[in-house]
Parts: structure tokens; C-alpha cells; sequence
């Protein structure tokens, strides 16, 4: 699998196959179903510095190819996290990534602190794109000027490896790319959910509590794609790229739009195995067309 | 521990104008996984061009003769219009086995008497459930309810295991209005109440329950994107927080819930 | 069908439902299927001030619930559509609406002033919004800067019925929706695609000739609709949705979410009798429901 | 004048691993609409997560006595494959007829010699021209090519309507190698030449027709989104612009196409 190995800052993947954020637990409740040994890394459920209840019921609606949420990031807080997760999840054979979200630039550091501590945790990945939060979350993300914000403070903080998520819902991506570039992030991974909304005709109401929510699953696929090839072209940090993956000829196509690695989210819900799949298709893609290694492959799109 | 497979479908027939009864088995005759009653499985259904989620279906019995997992399915939507089509031979992929399960009575009493009620597609899990009751002794009493007669189902199969009471909206079998209105209920003798059905049947019962001090168990069908814990769409909010259907559910005490008023 | 009938500026429909702009060619490309006659008003094709042969082949990628393409506004010219083809559709039984697109505010107005004349258009659309051109096109629609300088430019010269159709590759629609409105737009529609990509991975290369497209279809639905309600409640000018329309409830989705009338794109390909269908499922949803008439229905979403 | 209607399955033939020959008749025995040689349908794939535009297949027959169309699906992606399980008695939604048609031979003398060469799936609207030409009093000489022989389809239909010349990559049927290299083609005898198949074959038999003054037209298969000329993605830049192949085409003179180099 030597192939496969891909750096992300100070990360070093086997392959380039995570997980997303929100979409898999803390990787445990995934072990019955696949060897997390298997994967580059896990990105596990967005944390914050308190704990959070999250939205009401109902929190999903079926799209088409797809699906809104608006869970809201419902967690324990970091504390929690600290001493109850961690400790069940440190040993996996995989890196594992902490999703960390805020209200305040200082939560946002705050959090990012307390995670920095952690032996088995390389990296955070902050969440300043989450669109079913009331304050924070996707504000800090689409503006240049608030996302630096964000990762100027965090970054003070926080020496290990740092991913900053992008939000889609923005009319120039890489604006925002760039500024989070500026204050020192490591990588950028994109993209979090498309802000959507679902209509019950029979209620007349939103299906969702919230009214809008994030939209996910392959119908944002060729939005996320176009983002990710703007994102590579802009910046020089790796790219981790997602949104609607769900086979391993789809990671092969935001590998070659840029990312250096790819992460799969509501797609885990539909096949709790695709992320191992997608490894073993990524390998046999390079097999196949004699491609030396996985490197070769990113951003090597002809146009 | 939770699976992926591939069953094959045995039998699939048509109950009524929108019920089938889909009859599953593992492909080489190994025994299927073990699944407890308030369990649920995962359904993908790959033929439908707007089904894109798993759909979750109650464990209706398990016949372990036969080694078939039956699923009752209410046809309502397109995917579950499509595993009504499903036919001998087909291959099916699910996950399994699902969710908590029901607990059995406080009492140990045997003799002790037990109360399932089922509403409408809520009737699915109380089959399985019945039959390991009667296995281990104790005589439970259904009381079903739906629209008409035609939509009462596996009446039969109940029969098996315990006394069968029902009504319909139309009164065309058993009482006439809804279950909760039986007269099966006015002597609050049962020591435990296990109900699944249309949410407002399983707070009148819960309510019924608790104003009389009886034990009882609901199981909610919240929407469900993952079936497994980690999606966090499912919740209910309970006297212990949001917490999820399909791993501390589908089956709760309703001390835990927020429904009495 | 009276309680259908909807006022657009001057444009009086005989129901809300219309067609979209080059999904439906100039009309004449459905009579075989569907008596337009039924239909609230159609959009045709993209019209220019000069010709245009439009991008080079492939044009179209087919993506989960939905399909990328890449046209770039091939038609041959206001001067021909005038000549040649407004005779041959100016006696359709209902209301005929030109999109008009450029590349410079000149070309706009020069374009929509060549259009006024015509009795039997009463309306023009103008979509600042097209991801498909070079210049021009998409540019006017992603700030409210532009936006206003193009519809400032048209109203001068334009005195019917002017939608501006915006875009939804934005941060923030509204703010390009009040600016349209304040430049005295009588409506707007939106959304235009959202600008996507896909990529061959065989071939290493995008699937389209022009790299980018626009995504339209089912799988834009959750986005367009919250957009629609974002709109409805920024501006006071009627809103014409779209995006992903397959059926009459999702017509109804759109309506509840604040659209005075809705256009078809996409799924017209897919059932050329989509849009009769919706005219039909819309009065009988009013009928089983009581409603006496379709306003009652625009933007009563319960939230 | 288009139509989208249902058509019946009344038979289905897996003619070889990945080729399928798919007939269909009226609902209600009412004759098929006309179709011309050349034409093709748009099949409307309901059972495909992954399928959502209209799949674009050539009319490679019409029974006239049986009121039947025939396609000969190919199957590449999840829409062909669909399109291969569907059994005798479903229910298929199409638009039809799309597109022009092949032109007869522009001599009418009909002793003038006709090759009609089709390449893969490319044959599939050969057979149906085939068989017109042959019923107007020509006689048509098929050159058929494939990778190998279990790929060459139908030959015992085509040899119904005049002279079969087969070419295989791996020499296991008639000639080995391309089409482009067969034997038949050393005489420049042809008045005429029509083809279908991929673009490289249909390329070099333009270039080969041009070279000797013969007549030629090609049927493309772009990409298609509609089918009825509305999207403008199918468009092949021909000597009058961009021009639409599902409505000028698929049927082109090679003069108005820019192939020849
Ligand atoms: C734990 C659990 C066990 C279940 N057991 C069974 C069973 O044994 N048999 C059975 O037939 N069904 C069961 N259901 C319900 C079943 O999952 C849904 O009917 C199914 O998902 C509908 O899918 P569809 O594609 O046919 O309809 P869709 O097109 O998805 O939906 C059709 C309509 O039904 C509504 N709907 C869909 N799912 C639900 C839901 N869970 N709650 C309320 N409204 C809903 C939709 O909003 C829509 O209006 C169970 C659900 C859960 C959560
Ligand atoms: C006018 C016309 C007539 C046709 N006649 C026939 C016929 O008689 N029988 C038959 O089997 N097929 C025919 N085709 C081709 C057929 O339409 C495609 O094979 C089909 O659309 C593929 O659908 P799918 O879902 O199976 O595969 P997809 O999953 O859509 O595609 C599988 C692979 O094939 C490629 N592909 C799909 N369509 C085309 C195309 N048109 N050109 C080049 N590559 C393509 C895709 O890019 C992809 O790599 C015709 C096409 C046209 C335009
Ligand atoms: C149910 C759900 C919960 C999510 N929660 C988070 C989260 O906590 N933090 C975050 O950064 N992204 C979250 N996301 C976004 C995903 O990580 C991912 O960016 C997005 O879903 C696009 O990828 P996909 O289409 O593969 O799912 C969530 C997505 C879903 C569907
Ligand atoms: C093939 C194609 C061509 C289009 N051309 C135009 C155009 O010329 N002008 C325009 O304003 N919108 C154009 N659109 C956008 C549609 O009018 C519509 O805004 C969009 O497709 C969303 O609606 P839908 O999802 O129902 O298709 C085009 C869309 C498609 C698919
Ligand atoms: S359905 Fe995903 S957590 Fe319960
Ligand atoms: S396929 Fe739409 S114009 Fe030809």
C-alpha cells in the first residue's frame, strides 16, 4: 500500500481515505462493520467547548441523491470527549481527527487547546462552515475576514497539524481559501453542507425543525468537485476534498480536481463499508493504469 | 453484532391492497444472525430512482425452522413500493440486527397478564415479540387495531401465541373506534404494556398506562438517515436528553419520554 | 381554473406554471407533446444581441438526480429571433417571455430595447446569472453592484414586464435580489445552475469542453428552495422558482416557500408533459384542500 | 409526429453476455407509430438510482406484422443493464420517433451496389435500413465487425436481406482485423455507404468514401440530454455551425461534416 501514503501537514496517511465528520460517530460504532486500521483517518463528531443539545426533531430530510440535516451539533463538549471518548478510541490503528466547531473565536481556541494535549489526536479540523448553528459556525465562513480571524486564534494555540472546513455557500471560495492559507492553516478540507431547506406540502411546514439544514450526499457532488479544482488552483496547502463521494471512482475525480485526500460522509450511512471499499478501488485504479503513486494523480487533471 | 448482508428473498406476498409479508433467508443456509423482537433492520433498496436512503423495517418474526426473517411491509412511499415487488430469488441487502429491544416483565411472574398493542403497521413487531413471550411461558393478549378488517393481518399467526382482540375505524371486525378505546382496557388488570403503532395511539396507551401504574414499553419509528448511531437525525427527547431511536431505541420505557401529560 | 390566474408586474397568468428558459426551445419543440395552451407562460432560449455558436462538444454530464451543461447561450441573434422566429410563436396561447443575456450592459440593453417592440412578448428575463459564458453572463449576477447597473441600464429602455433572473453561486441572494428590486425589476427568478464539474477519470479530463457547467435538476431542489424563501422574505416583488421541479408538489414546495409562479427546466427532458401534469396537480391540491385561490398559498410556509 | 407512450415488453433476448434484443408492442394493439430507418427512441430507465436522462436507442427493426419494435441494447452502465432484465409483460415509456433518417441511394438505379457497415452497436440500425432497402428493390451488402465472433449479432436477420461480410478483431468470424480493412473494400464498387459504429471505424470509412467520390452517411451517437432538439448538447459542428444531432442528425452526409482530413 505504499502507494497510497499521502501527507497532510505533519500527518502522515497510509492512503488518503477518511471519514467525515458527523457521519461516523467516533469511528466505533463502525468496527462491526469494517478494520478502521484500514483507513487514512477518521474526522470524528464536531466538538465543542460545551455541551451541546442540538436541534429539535425532525433533523433529516431525504433529497434527491441526497439528504438535509440540521443536527446542530449536538455533543458533550470537549471535557466530555477528553476523558470518556478518548480513551475508547486512542488505540485505533488509524489517525484520528477532532472536528472542532464554536460560537466565539475564543471557544473556537478554547476547545482547540484542550485537544492540543492529546497524544493520539495529530490534527483538528476546524469547522467554520457548519450551517445549522444560530451563531458562529457558517458566519465565520463566508467571509475572508472572519475565517482569518478564526484561524489566526486558533492557530496561536495549537501546534499540531490544522485543517480549517470551508463552507460552499459562498460566491468565491477561494477568497476564503486563501485568507485561511494566510493565517497558517495546514490544509483545507471542503466541501461542509450546501444550505438547503425541504417543504411538507401536507403540514405546509419545513420539514426540518430548523427550517433550513445542510444539504449532502451525491447530488453536491459536481458542486463540491468545481470548489475543490477552484480551491487547488488558488492555494498551495493539500486539499482534502468531499462531498458526495460514494464510490472509489468518485475520490478518484476530486483526486484528480486537487485533493491530496478525500474524505466520504453520508454515504457511510447508505454502505457502512465504502470507505474500505474505496481504498481497495483507489489501489487497484493505480494497479491498473500503472500509476506509480497516488501523488501522480493529484490535480493531474488535463484541461 | 451488526452486520452487512445479502438475504434472499423465499416468499413475498401480497397481504392486502398495500401490505406484503417478504420472507428473507442467507444465501448458503447458514443460521441467520441472531435479532431480539423491537428489533429493526436496514433495507437498501437499489431500484428505485428516489429512494436514497436505507429504509428501516421492524423484525416481524423469525421462523427459525425455516431460517426466514419476515418483514412487513406497508407500501407508502416508493421505496417500500419497490420491496413489494420483490420475488423469490431476489437478493436484498441489509443491516442487521438493529436498535434495543423490548424488555421482558418487570414481574416474573408468569401468570402475570401482558398486554401488545398493535396499530396499524405497528402490529409488525408484536408478532416476533408475542411468540418469544409465549416461548417463555407467559400468555400474552393482543389487541390490534386498524382501519378495516382487510387491513387487519397475520391474525392467524397472533393466534398462535395468545388472545386476539381487535378493533376497526369502520367496525367491520372486533370493536368499532380505536384501541385505545377497548373494552379490553376498562379493567386495568395487565401488569405490562408493550404498544407500537401511529404516534398519538402510542401516547393515548402510554398515558392509559401510567394513570394506571402499569409498566410500559413504546417503540417510535423516528425518521432515521443511518439506523446506527452515528447520523444523530433520529433523536427523541427523553427525561436523559436527545438520544437516539436506533441505538438506545427503538424501544423505550415511557418513564423515560416526555409524553405524559 | 380561476384559482389560478396570477399577476407577474404587467404579465396576468392564466396559472403559475412556466416553462424554463432553454429547457424549452422556443415552444414549438413541445406542441406534439403538450397543448401550450395550458401553460401560464413559456421562457424560450437565451437570446443575445449578436449570434452565438455557443461552447464546443461535449456540452452535458449527467450527475446524481440532475445533469451539468454547458450550452453557453448558442442562439443566432435577437435581429433573427425578431425575423424569423417571433412570427412563427407569437401565436402560442400563452405568454411568451425572451431571456435575454450579454456580455457587456450595452449588449442587454440593446438587446431587450429590439425586444420591446414586439406585441406579443410582454416580458423579458434577464438573466444575469448564466455560468456558461466567458464574460459577462454569471459576473453581473454574483454582486449586487453589477446586478443593479445591468437592471438600471434595461429599465431605461425596457418598459414591460422585466424578471431578473439571478444566480445562485452566491453568499448572500438577497442582496442581489434588493438590489435588483430597488432598480425597479417588476419580479425575479431564480435560480439560474449552480456552477458544478465531472470529470472522466479514463480520460483524466473533464467532462465538458469548458471545464465548469451548470448543475440543474432534482438534486438542486433543497438549495433553490431555500433560496426562493430567502428571497421571499427580503423583497416585496413577486418571485418566479425554480430549480428541480418534477412534480406539483414540488410546485407546491415552491410556492409555500414564496413563488408567485414557478418555470420547469430540466425534467421537461425527462417527461415532455411535466409542466401540463403540474398545472393539473396544482388545482386539484387546491380543490382536495379548499383552497379558494393559489395566493393563498404563496409564502404561507407555517415556520 | 413524437409521441411519449408506453410500450409492452413481448420479448426480451439476452443474445450474448452483454447484448440484449428488446421487443415492444402497443398496449392496446393499435399500430406502432411510423419510424424510418436511422431514427432512434428515448427510453425513460424508472428502475435506476443512478439513471436520470433518457437513454437515446436506435430502432433496429419493425415488425411490421407483429407490431413490434426492436432495440438492440448494449449493456454499459446501470440504464442498459436495467434495460436488459425487463421481462414480457412490462411497461416501457419511450418518445418516439426522434431524429431524421438514412436517405436512399441518391442513383436510383437499383442494381447500383449498397454497402451498409455497421461496428459494434453500431449495427443495430442497419438491420432495419437493411431490410427497407432490400424492400425497395436494392440490395444491400452488409460488412459487419466486432471483437469477436459471439459479438457479431443478428447475422441470420441481416442475411435475410441481402450479403453478409464480417470482420472479428480476434479472426474467430470472417476476416480478421477492422471493418475498414475488409477484402470487399479494395473494389471501390460502392455507390453508396451508410454507417454506424464507433467514431474511429465511422472516420475511416468517411475518409475512405470521399476518397472514392462514394456517397456517405454516418449516424453519430452524441451525448444527448432531451433527444427533440431543446437542450443544444448534442451538437456536432458541422459546415453550417453547431447543428443539433438529435434533430438534423443522427443522420449525416460526411460533405457536412468537418471528419475529413
Ligand atoms: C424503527 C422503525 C421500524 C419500522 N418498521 C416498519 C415496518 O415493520 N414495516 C413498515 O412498513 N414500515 C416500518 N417503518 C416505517 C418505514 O421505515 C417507512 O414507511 C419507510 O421508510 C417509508 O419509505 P418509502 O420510500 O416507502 O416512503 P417515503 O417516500 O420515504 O415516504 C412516504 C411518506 O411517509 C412519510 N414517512 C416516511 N418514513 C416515515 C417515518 N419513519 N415516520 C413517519 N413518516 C414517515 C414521509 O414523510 C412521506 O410523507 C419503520 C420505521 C422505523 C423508524
Ligand atoms: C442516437 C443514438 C442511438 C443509439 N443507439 C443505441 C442502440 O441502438 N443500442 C445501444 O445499446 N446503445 C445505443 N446508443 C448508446 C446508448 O444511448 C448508451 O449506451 C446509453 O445511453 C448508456 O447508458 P447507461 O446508463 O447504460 O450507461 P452510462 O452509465 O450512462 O454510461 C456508461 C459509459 O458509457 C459512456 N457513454 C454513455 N453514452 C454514450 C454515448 N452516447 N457516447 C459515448 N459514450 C457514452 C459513458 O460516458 C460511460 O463511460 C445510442 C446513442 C445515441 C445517441
Ligand atoms: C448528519 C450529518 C452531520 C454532520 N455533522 C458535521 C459536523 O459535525 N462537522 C462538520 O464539519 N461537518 C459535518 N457534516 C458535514 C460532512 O462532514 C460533510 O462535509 C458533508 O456531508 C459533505 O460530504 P458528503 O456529501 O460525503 O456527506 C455533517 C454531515 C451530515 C450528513
Ligand atoms: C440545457 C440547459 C440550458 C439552459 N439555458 C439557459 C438559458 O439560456 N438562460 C437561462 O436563464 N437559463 C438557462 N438554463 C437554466 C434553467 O432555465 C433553470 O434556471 C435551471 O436549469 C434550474 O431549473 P431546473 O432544475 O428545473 O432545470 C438552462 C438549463 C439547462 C439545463
Ligand atoms: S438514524 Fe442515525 S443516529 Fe439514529
Ligand atoms: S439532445 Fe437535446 S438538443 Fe439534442
Amino acid at each position: 500500500m505504499d502507494k497510497l501514503n499521502i501527507q497532510i501537514g505533519n500527518l502522515a496517511l497510509k492512503n488518503p481515505v477518511m471519514t467525515a465528520s458527523g457521519t461516523f460517530g467516533y469511528g466505533k460504532e463502525y468496527t462491526d462493520f469494517i478494520d478502521l486500521g484500514k483507513l487514512g483517518g477518521i474526522c470524528v463528531k464536531g466538538t465543542t467547548l460545551h455541551d451541546r443539545q442540538g436541534n429539535a426533531y425532525p433533523r433529516m430530510a431525504e433529497t434527491p441523491a441526497g439528504m438535509l440535516n440540521a443536527v446542530g451539533l449536538q455533543n458533550k463538549g470537549v471535557d466530555y470527549f477528553v476523558s470518556n471518548i478518548y480513551p475508547e478510541i486512542k488505540d485505533f490503528d488509524t489517525h484520528i481527527i477532532v472536528n472542532v466547531s464554536g460560537s466565539t473565536i475564543e471557544d473556537y481556541a478554547e476547545c482547540a487547546a484542550r485537544l492540543s494535549d492529546l497524544d493520539k489526536i495529530p490534527g483538528i479540523e476546524l469547522n467554520i462552515s457548519c450551517p445549522n448553528v444560530k451563531e458562529g459556525g457558517m458566519a465565520f465562513g463566508t467571509s475572508a475576514c472572519s475565517a482569518a480571524d478564526v484561524v489566526r486564534a486558533v492557530r496561536k494555540v495549537y501546534n499540531k497539524t490544522l485543517i480549517v472546513k470551508l463552507s460552499p455557500n459562498v460566491t468565491d471560495i477561494t477568497e476564503i481559501a486563501r485568507a485561511a492559507e494566510a493565517e497558517g492553516a495546514d490544509s483545507l478540507s471542503l466541501i461542509n453542507t450546501l444550505l438547503g431547506m425541504a417543504i411538507d406540502i401536507n403540514k405546509r411546514k419545513p420539514v426540518l425543525s430548523t427550517v433550513t439544514g445542510g444539504l449532502s450526499g451525491p447530488c453536491v457532488k459536481p458542486v463540491a468537485l468545481r470548489m475543490v479544482w477552484q480551491t487547488y488552483n488558488a492555494v498551495k496547502i493539500p486539499i482534502i476534498g468531499m462531498g458526495g463521494i460514494s464510490s472509489w471512482q468518485d475520490a478518484i475525480e476530486f483526486i484528480l480536481a486537487g485533493s491530496s485526500a478525500i474524505q466520504i460522509g453520508t454515504y457511510n450511512f447508505i454502505d457502512p463499508t465504502i470507505s474500505e471499499k474505496v481504498v481497495n478501488g483507489i489501489q487497484e485504479y493505480l494497479d491498473n493504469h500503472n500509476i506509480a503513486h497516488i501523488k501522480d494523480l493529484i490535480g493531474a487533471l488535463e484541461v | 453484532m451488526k452486520k452487512m448482508l445479502d438475504l434472499i428473498v423465499t416468499d413475498n406476498s401480497q397481504l392486502n391492497q398495500s401490505y406484503c409479508l417478504l420472507k428473507l433467508s442467507t444465501t448458503n443456509s447458514s443460521p441467520l444472525p441472531e435479532m431480539f423482537p423491537g428489533q429493526f433492520v436496514e433495507v437498501h433498496v437499489t431500484d428505485s430512482p428516489t429512494t436514497f436512503l436505507r429504509r428501516p423495517i421492524s423484525v416481524n418474526f423469525i421462523d427459525k425452522e425455516k431460517n426466514e426473517l419476515w418483514l412487513l411491509v406497508q407500501a407508502i412511499g416508493d421505496g417500500t413500493r419497490r420491496m413489494a415487488t420483490y420475488k423469490k430469488g431476489d437478493l436484498v441487502n441489509l443491516l442487521l440486527p438493529l436498535g434495543n429491544s423490548f424488555t421482558p416483565p418487570e414481574s416474573s411472574d408468569k401468570k402475570d397478564r401482558v398486554l401488545l398493542v398493535g396499530g396499524g403497521v405497528g402490529t409488525a413487531p408484536m408478532l416476533y415479540w408475542g411468540s418469544i413471550l409465549k416461548e417463555e411461558g407467559y400468555s400474552p393478549v393482543f389487541l390490534l387495531g386498524a382501519r378495516s378488517s382487510k387491513d387487519l393481518l397475520q391474525l392467524d399467526e397472533f393466534a398462535k401465541y395468545g388472545d386476539v382482540y381487535t378493533t376497526t375505524e369502520d367496525g367491520s371486525h372486533g370493536e368499532k373506534g380505536f384501541v385505545t378505546n377497548h373494552s379490553i382496557l376498562e379493567l386495568p388488570d395487565f401488569k405490562q404494556i408493550y404498544t407500537c403503532g401511529p404516534k398519538p395511539m402510542m401516547m393515548a396507551i402510554a398515558n392509559y398506562a401510567h394513570k394506571h401504574g402499569i409498566t410500559c414499553e413504546v417503540s417510535l419509528e423516528n425518521t432515521m438517515a443511518c439506523g446506527f448511531g452515528v447520523c444523530l437525525c433520529c433523536i427523541e427527547n427523553t427525561t436523559r436528553g436527545n438520544v437516539c431511536v436506533c441505538t438506545e431505541g427503538p424501544v423505550f420505557n415511557i418513564k423515560d419520554l416526555k409524553w405524559i401529560n
